[in-house]
């Protein structure tokens, strides 16, 4: 468990340093469960700054939504390092960004926070309705700790964590400049159950799923927005000419929008879960990106977002690669 | 359209040294195969992006196939490595989502074979007819 | 005005009578949103809101202006379509309507919206349990408000108390008089109770006077570098908001056919400002985001003397990263003062 | 400029080979009816001259801006029609094809089907048309000069070849001396004559040729650029001698403290040399080197009271302050003639070869022979009393070849001659030796091999068909196990001397070679030419040529037949003076490119960096192609995920529209 006072004290140190601009972390939202990205840069501002089950935003996705105005002539870039705090599967975004020159390791202060899994708001939401008031939460043994404005209340872990924390395999950061707290167990087993359901149903069945589910996208690209490995300059799916996904919102579009960003996703999604997380019409995503990482998985041995040196697995082959389904 | 007179509409991607030369081949031997499949040349397999396929689904196409050299006869070397791994993803991404397994296939043609061309072609069809007519998927004014 | 009443059991027939195409709110997907329905649907009336709001009915996320073909001058525009009815709108929504009115009949009319508009009977039903981030009442709204409505239902237990408010409801009121009966007095102020407690309910509230007159003075303000550094430029808050109204106009050709359309779009978009040059005058989340407040509370305003934002809580609950407007405005005045 | 497009579709009838099963006149019809078509026509021989005046007249006449031809396969007229539109003054890369022969009227019976098949063809084809933009072959000047890593009989060669020519050519030896493996050998199968005495005189002539600059004991340090502009970097290693004063009297290796105390590599550790020293007495240059890593001085800074060398030569050549030099020069050309090592035969420890005396390999025994060799030509084995001239002599063929347990799956070829050579001069050495060979196959492949190997049987050797397995030493005898497979009687052999029949293989440090010219290697380990039959001796990076045994072992004619074709294939580049560039290559739109190096990693030819530029004054990473190095795969633009790696006349917004024509006509 991350100790909050140590938490802030690195937090201050670390925005008082002079090489550092500003340092992404999490702090206390508007009202209920909601937790918001924060961006310090006073040391007085750390007192903000927390890490609970409610700290689910992925941080790294900040190091590339940034944008970069063009600059008067002869000004300086600030090249300054940005601090960002980051959990397990946070860290691997990093790390997969690094790999794909998204970031400069030397222009970053990593600041890795082991993790005990984060909530599923909907699932939190559902449980404690009409919480207005902000809620402190906390991790105890297997389960969650709620200080409710009625009393504290303890939920087991399985009913209120993001399902992505309940598969997670690296809940501690691959990478960082300082950790705070002991390392943590993993209970992920790596068996993508969730995606082995959905494949033992029949095409017809299967494609019904999907189709109900894309029909209902109202292609507000939170999804891709929100994603950390999602930052090309211009999407290519927002292109117009040539237009590969037209604008129109239909199950056709919407289909070749999700496949073609799960595609390009493949063999570099960390599952941190965001795009799920943020679908305001609850798209299950994460079906979709952990099938390709399955298969990345079980064909490649490939797992991305876990050694910087890696080559990444769309820009490699071995040529021994199977091959059983080409004529 | 009953299934019986249903004719499926294949779009295929053939590299330029291998398989488009044995379709070549296919030609001048005049062995005869079914109609239903059009070629579009690349000058290799590595250059067939895989977003081709799903645009193909959606523009029309009832089947694709990709077809380039055999691995390790590749003109440039390596291109058909990396079509072979993109197209095995994405095969498994369109399998996974319902799009029958059947409309998607991909072939290892060298110019030399002229005769397995026509094999692949036949199965191929056969392949879209069975999967039958795919209009799910399909950009159509269904949509206006 | 006459209040009329209808039994819950006798609501399908009621449909029935009307005899036009319904919209209603159902499951998509995992949300709900209004589509078409049959009386013989059955209308689930239980939740607090649609997550997509029912201007996709009238301002369709894609609307085709017209077809074309290559080679052809003639093109084919549609008509408003066949005559609907919205059931089940909440008044937040509804006076969503009344405000993007406005907008769509102001320099020039908007053939498209308004053809629509015209042919809609909207039915609203009054809100009993209000969402946590619902502020209807503090943007001169309210759980039972009638604007933009043509009928509103208020459900008491086993009937529907009814008031038609314009000449449209009156007509569906005599197309399904069979089915309608008088409302009582004590049901009629027990509906005035439920409109009062849920108004009650309303735990969210800002006071949002002379806010147009402070936001210009903040152009410049370091609040909005704060409110909108989380921000990540998604379509969420403007795509579900009933007031935004912004679209895009985009040509699909399908072989030598294709339409011209237009679809939604969001000034949350870096893409929404961004010049042929390259140059993009909203050039990050900052501006965009100060865009989006002025917009609804100080552009609109200006205009059409009403602020843009009915305060049904979508944009709230639906943020990924809490950019929360109450929020936002509760710092603006801060600031002002 | 209004390049508004205006095309013209021309149908070819082909005679009947198209028109038999093609509706031509229906399919012209339906393609004047295409968008931006200006004029559709069909002809009986598109490709005959008067069917190219057809669309040069068009062209004029019709301000046509885009052809569509459907007719054949491109892989048979592209260019013929690429052709016709230049001569009109339109750029060729306007042109696109339709190939309704092999594809649509030779495989299809039905007429209709294959008129409708043709249609959709013809209007694909057409649609691509609309979006072609011109392309310029561009053209780089080539540096008239060649870069020869290696200084063997390959290299030689080459060198000799492109220098008489009339080129200049760096040669770059590793060694003090060129001349390499054949040097050392003794006599040459299976004419017999002196390796040496044929060898020398082109030692010579690389040395004085006026077009040859020589750069022996030097090493390659890198190579940038790309065909015929090759930039090349040569480290030329600190001889301690001055060249221009050295005399190559020898004066300085008698006198040096360690006179016969160094292994001399030329005699594959058999002989011995000085710290000071010329590797072989016809070494070319015939200057001396100090060997930095055995000169007492130069390894521990004193030498007695003074290095004698420094005294002995009158010329006062010794210069201990000497420093590397690194030479930069431009070419034009490479030739990689590394040639090969020998096969380690302790890799096989069952034979014995670190443990027993009287267990040499083939090179060692060559040295044996060589009368300037270590013993003058006699065939001694041990030293002082040991010492004796061998009886019982065997030798083991295939040693670290055709063996997969050395990973060695292929056949060396030379083994089997050189044996039979090395058998043939013992026996002429020693006539009272009993001489036998052991064997798997016995392959006399080459011109006058069969003869001479049935020579040597004659003269007496007997070969044995089998592999040994074992050899250990049974008193004063080695003894070789094996089985007679031809008899399938097992046996023990007592013999004096074992010689193995060891294999070749590539180099130990041809790696540094594949990093300097990404080269790549086949499955054996040596050098992969571009293609194993068509273009033996080319490699993928273009204007990089290989010859002799660093592609694969090779006899001496071989090699040297290898090497001229190398020479004329680097001759070609150099007297045309200019080498086309591929249009069709990939280019990257740095908007748009967000550095990810995803195209850079999957360039097969390396054409692709990553080049930081400054965008609005922020620093930026983007991919840039290097045209000259592309040859247009598209490997790249498929791989790029923001679409700003394209491909130049198979860009994604010329297939897009292909895909739908071909889709949306059912």
């Amino acid at each position: 468990m991350v100790d909050l006072e140590k938490l802030r004290t690195v937090a201050r140190e670390t925005i008082s340093r002079d090489d550092v601009k500003y340092l992404i972390g999490w702090r206390q939202g508007t009202y209920g469960f909601r937790v918001s990205p924060c961006f310090i840069k006073e040391p007085g501002e750390a007192e903000q700054l927390i890490f609970s089950p409610l700290c689910t935003n992925n941080l790294a996705s900040y190091l590339i939504v940034m944008e970069k105005l063009p600059l008067p002539r002869g000004e300086q870039p600030d090249t300054r390092k940005v601090a960002v705090m980051v959990k397990g599967c946070d860290s691997r975004a990093v790390v997969q960004q690094l790999i794909e020159q998204g970031t400069k390791r030397e222009e970053l202060y990593i600041i890795g926070c082991p993790c005990e899994g984060v909530l599923d708001l909907k699932k939190v939401e559902a449980k404690f309705p009409h919480i207005l008031d902000p809620v402190t939460v906390q991790w105890g043994k297997d389960k969650i700790i709620f200080q409710l404005p009625e009393g504290v209340e303890e939920v087991p872990r399985e009913e209120v964590l993001a399902q992505k924390c309940l598969d997670c395999r690296d809940p501690n950061p691959v990478i960082a400049d300082i950790t705070l707290g002991e390392g943590v167990q993993a209970w992920g087993n790596g068996e993508y159950q969730d995606v082995q359901e959905l494949e033992a149903k029949g095409a017809e069945e299967r494609w019904s799923f999907w189709e109900d589910k894309f029909n209902s996208c109202i292609r507000c690209y939170s999804c891709r927005n929100v994603c950390p490995m999602c930052y090309c300059k211009d999407c290519v799916l927002d292109r117009l000419n040539p237009s590969w996904v037209y604008r129109s919102s239909n199950v056709s579009e919407n289909t070749a929008f999700h496949l073609s960003r799960a595609f390009h996703l493949a063999g570099r999604c960390v599952e941190c879960g965001e795009c799920e997380r943020v679908c305001p019409v609850d798209i299950p995503l994460m079906k979709l990106n952990k099938k390709l990482a399955k298969e990345v998985e079980e064909k490649y041995g490939y797992r991305p977002g876990l050694d910087p040196e890696a080559k990444p697995l769309q820009s490699s082959y071995r040529p021994d690669d199977k091959e059983d389904f080409i004529l | 359209m009953s299934e019986q007179q249903y004719e499926p509409n294949v779009v295929a991607f053939l590299c330029n040294w291998c398989s488009y030369a044995g379709a070549d081949l296919a030609g001048t031997s005049r062995i005869q195969y079914p109609s239903n499949l059009n070629i579009i040349r690349v000058m290799c397999s590595g250059r067939v992006n895989p977003l081709f396929v799903m645009n193909a689904l959606q523009q029309g196409a009832d089947g694709v196939l990709i077809s380039g050299c055999h691995p390790g006869d590749c003109h440039y070397m390596e291109g058909n490595f990396y079509a072979r791994r993109r197209f095995t993803l994405m095969k498994e991404l369109l399998d996974y989502v319902g799009v029958d397994s059947r409309r998607f296939n991909m072939s290892w043609v060298s110019a030399s074979e002229g005769a397995k061309w026509k094999d692949v072609v036949e199965e191929v069809v056969e392949n879209a007819k069975e999967a039958g007519p795919f209009e799910q998927f399909r950009r159509n004014k269904i949509n206006w | 005005m006459e209040r009329m009443k209808i039994g819950k059991e006798k609501f399908g027939d009621f449909l029935t009578a009307l005899d036009k195409q319904l919209y209603a709110p159902q499951k998509v997907g995992e949300t709900l949103r209004f589509v078409p329905v049959t009386p013989e649907n059955k209308l689930d009336l239980e939740f607090s809101n649609t997550t997509v709001p029912p201007k996709s009915v009238l301002f369709p996320q894609v609307e085709t202006l017209y077809q074309y073909e290559l080679g052809k001058t003639d093109l084919n525009l549609p008509d408003g379509g066949e005559e609907r009815v919205l059931v089940g709108v909440r008044p937040c929504d509804a006076r969503a309507m009344a405000i993007v009115d406005n907008l769509f009949s102001w320099d020039i009319d908007d053939p498209y919206y308004l053809a629509k508009r015209e042919k809609t009977t909207v039915i609203g039903l009054a809100c009993s349990e209000p969402g946590m981030n619902c502020f209807c009442t503090s943007v001169g709204g309210g759980p039972a408000s009638t604007e933009g409505l043509d009928l509103l239902l208020t459900d008491l237990g086993e009937v529907f108390l009814l008031q038609s408010l314009t000449e449209k409801g009156k007509r569906l009121c005599q197309e399904a008089e069979g089915t309608l009966e008088q409302a009582t007095e004590e049901e009629v102020t027990s509906a005035e109770k439920l409109h009062q407690e849920a108004a009650g309910k309303i735990v969210r509230n800002i006071d949002t006077g002379g806010i147009s007159e402070k936001l210009p003075e903040l152009w410049d303000s370091s609040l909005w570098q704060d409110v909108s550094e989380a921000c990540l430029g998604c379509g969420t808050c403007t795509f579900l908001c009933p007031t935004c109204h912004c679209f895009d106009i985009q040509d699909e050709a399908e072989g030598l056919e294709g339409r011209r359309c237009r679809v939604w779009d969001s000034c949350m978009f870096s893409e929404y400002t961004l010049h042929a040059s390259g140059h993009n005058p909203r050039p990050t989340r900052r501006e965009r985001t100060r865009n989006r407040v002025n917009h609804k509370y100080s552009y609109f305003v200006t205009k059409f003397e009403r602020t843009a934002c009915v305060g049904c809580g979508r944009c709230i609950n639906l943020c990924p990263v809490n950019i929360d407007i109450l929020n936002i405005l509760a710092e603006v005045i801060k600031e002002a003062i | 400029m209004n390049n508004k497009p205006k095309i013209g579709v021309y149908i070819c009838h082909c005679g009947i080979n198209i028109a038999k099963t093609v509706d031509v006149e229906a399919v012209t019809e339906f393609a004047s009816h295409l968008p931006n078509v200006k004029v559709a026509r069909n002809y009986s021989y598109m490709c005959s001259d008067p069917g190219q005046v057809l669309i040069r007249e068009d062209i004029k006449n019709e301000g046509l801006n885009r052809v569509v031809v459907a007719s054949c396969s491109p892989r048979m007229h592209e260019l013929t029609f690429r052709k016709t539109l230049a001569e009109a003054g339109l750029n060729p890369y306007y042109l696109e094809m339709a190939n309704i022969r092999e594809h649509c009227s030779w495989v299809h019976e039905e007429v209709d089907r294959a008129t409708s098949k043709a249609k959709k063809l013809v209007a694909a084809a057409a649609v691509k048309a609309r979006l072609l933009e011109p392309l310029q072959e561009k053209e780089v000047d080539v540096e008239p000069a060649t870069l020869i890593i290696g200084g063997g009989i390959a290299g030689i060669q080459a060198a000799l070849d492109i220098a008489n020519a009339g080129f200049k050519v760096y040669l770059v030896e590793k060694s003090p001396s060129v001349g390499g493996r054949m040097s050392q050998l003794d006599k040459t199968f299976p004419t017999l004559d002196c390796s040496a005495c044929i060898l020398t005189p082109k030692m010579v002539d690389v040395a004085s040729h006026p077009n040859i600059e020589l750069l022996t004991y030097s090493q390659v340090e890198d190579v940038s650029g790309f065909v015929g502009n090759f930039d090349v970097k040569v480290r030329k290693k600190a001889r301690y001698v001055d060249m221009d004063k050295c005399t190559g009297c020898g004066v300085c290796a008698q006198e040096c403290r360690l006179t016969g105390r160094i292994p001399s590599e030329f005699d594959a550790g058999m002989g011995k040399r000085a710290a000071i020293y010329l590797p072989f007495p016809q070494a070319v240059p015939a200057k001396y080197t100090i060997d930095p890593e055995r000169c007492l001085f130069l390894t521990r800074g004193k030498c007695g009271k003074a290095p004698k060398c420094v005294d002995a030569c009158g010329a006062g050549a010794i210069n201990f302050e000497q420093q590397d030099e690194i030479i930069e020069f431009k070419v034009g050309a490479v030739i990689v003639a590394t040639g090969f090592d020998v096969f380690d035969p302790s890799k096989k420890p069952e034979y014995g070869y670190n443990d027993y005396d009287n267990v040499i390999t083939g090179l060692e025994l060559e040295r044996l022979v060589s009368a300037s060799g270590p013993t003058g030509g006699n065939i001694v084995i041990g030293e002082g009393e040991e010492a004796f001239v061998p009886k019982e002599i065997a030798f083991i063929k295939c040693v670290g070849s055709r063996d997969k347990s050395t990973g060695n799956e292929y056949c060396s070829r030379v083994c089997c001659m050189y044996t039979a050579k090395l058998a043939h001069l013992m026996k002429e050495k020693i006539p009272e030796a009993n001489i036998r060979v052991y064997y798997m196959d016995v392959r006399a492949f080459g011109k006058g091999y069969e003869e001479f190997y049935d020579r040597v049987r004659r003269e007496g050797i007997r070969y044995i068909r089998g592999n040994p397995s074992e050899i250990f030493k049974r008193g004063d005898k080695l003894v070789i196990k094996a089985e007679n497979t031809l008899t399938s009687t097992p046996l023990e052999d007592e013999v004096d001397l074992v010689v193995l029949g060891v294999g070749l293989e590539p180099r130990k440090d041809a790696r540094e070679v594949i990093d300097l010219l990404r080269l790549s290697q086949s499955a054996d380990r040596f050098y992969l030419e571009a293609h194993p039959k068509l273009a033996p001796v080319d490699t993928a990076t273009d204007g990089v040529f290989l010859a002799g045994c660093a592609q694969g072992p090779k006899d001496i004619p071989d090699t040297v037949a290898q090497s001229k074709g190398a020479a004329s294939s680097a001759l070609v580049l150099l007297s045309s003076g200019k080498v086309k560039v591929h249009a069709q290559v990939s280019y990257i739109n740095e908007e748009t490119c967000r550095g990810c190096g995803y195209c850079v990693e999957i360039c097969p030819y390396s054409a692709i960096e990553l080049v930081t530029v400054n965008q609005f004054g922020h620093e930026a990473l983007v991919a840039r192609v290097n045209d000259a190095l592309c040859k247009g795969c598209g490997a790249c633009a498929a791989g790029c995920f923001s679409g700003s790696a394209q491909q130049k006349s198979f860009m994604d917004s010329q297939i897009l529209p292909q895909i739908a024509a071909l889709g949306v006509m059912r």
